[in-house]
């Protein structure tokens, strides 16, 4: 899970400092070389965004499939602070 | 109704027996399973070895997800899937799914289902190794049903 | 291929094994079984027990010759019918198919054929006793598609 | 299976003194009382006639069905000397 910290603005109320985890599988994993990366949450507004920043621009192939925490979800889905995000490839279990 | 993740090889029958036994005897009538066994070959190679990697929490997750819509959609007592990740053999297991019922159609029906679910949506990924020791992702999954 | 007709309990998982390993390991991909068990329910009524009458020539030649159709109309290695007969007590196992193939869509089509075959075609007779010890035979077996 | 009994006749070909075996199963063996008995084959020409003969004359319920030498067969199947013929409801196995 991400790490959540916890600070008192000057204000008196408490905001948070949040990352959203992305994570890569299979090809992706390998081909990008990353299995996971945090992503400031003030740089992104959706899943789109968050490859865009975990891969530092590289392109999305064809065919990659998007969850958000743990749910299939499509890229356009907007994500807020904590969400863990993963891309891969069509599954092919069982 | 169970979710089994193995990291090491397992026996169906044995986790059939374990299962059924929490069950009450006389209170079913039918029982549909299947088994997917790793096969020493596939498109034309010889397949040594297969690696299966899979996204723990999500993999578990959807399993579960799965045979709640099982036993929600199907007029059935039971399901269970049982999945093998990590380094695989030819000839040992890779998938168990059952499911326990009144009668045989939403048995036959709902295992059906299972697997095609759990083939299109669980989170694994197959990577096999050839008598050459080259490795090649398994692309894709292809339909189960034949109509 | 191989039927068996048994007058005492029978494990399912024993026939399976047994019978898997005459198959060579790695060869299919994929094993549809199903298991019929006595309920000690029947249209409402306890059944404490069961008495399966057969005929037991017609028996052998008509799952033997469902099993050769099997094989021929469908994609698959190999199937076993499993059938048991006499006095059954609820829980006990009554019939056990299974098939073997390459891949799960045979499977799961032969293995549905098998049962609905061995229900319309093999000379088996059911007769139920009640709680109150009065008998009854069965009168029918309901199709098992639900489609 | 049936008895076969060759006898040589006065011209020298062989015939045969035969019998059909006709069974009964289930509802049939207990409404009949008959679990076995063989019918004379110069009296029979079709299923019909067998059950007939062996059932001296009972009425063949609706939904009978019939098998011819371990064979799923229509009642007017014609049957031949040494036939093993059985009458049962509709199955109830599996």
């Amino acid at each position: 899970m991400a790490v959540y910290s916890p600070l008192v603005t000057t204000k008196g109320t408490i905001s948070t400092l949040m990352t959203i985890k992305a994570k890569f599988f299979a090809t992706l994993r390998e081909s990008l070389n990353i299995e996971q990366v945090d992503v400031n949450s003030d740089e992104v507004a959706n899943v789109t965004d968050v490859w865009r920043v975990a891969t530092a621009g590289e392109p999305m192939p064809d065919h990659v499939l998007c969850s958000v925490n743990l749910e299939h979800m499509p890229a356009d889905t907007v994500v807020k602070d904590g969400d863990e995000i993963a891309f891969f490839p069509p599954v092919t279990g069982g | 109704m169970s979710v089994h993740i193995f990291p090491d090889p397992f026996v169906p029958a044995d986790i059939l027996s374990a299962h059924e036994s929490s069950l009450t005897a006389g209170s079913f009538g039918a029982t549909a399973s299947f088994v997917g066994t790793m096969r020493d070959f596939n498109e034309g190679d010889d397949v040594t070895s297969m690696t299966l990697e899979h996204y723990p929490e999500m993999t578990a997750k959807q399993l579960q997800q799965i045979i709640e819509r099982s036993i929600q959609d199907f007029d059935i007592q039971d399901a269970l899937i049982a999945h093998r990740v990590g380094q695989i053999n030819p000839g040992e297991p890779i998938v168990l799914t059952a499911v326990w019922s009144a009668h045989r159609a939403a048995a036959f029906d709902a295992c059906r289902f299972l697997m095609e679910a759990l083939k299109s949506e669980a989170p694994f990924w197959k990577k096999e190794t050839l008598s050459d020791n080259s490795q090649r992702w398994v692309e894709k999954n292809t339909p189960g049903y034949s109509d």
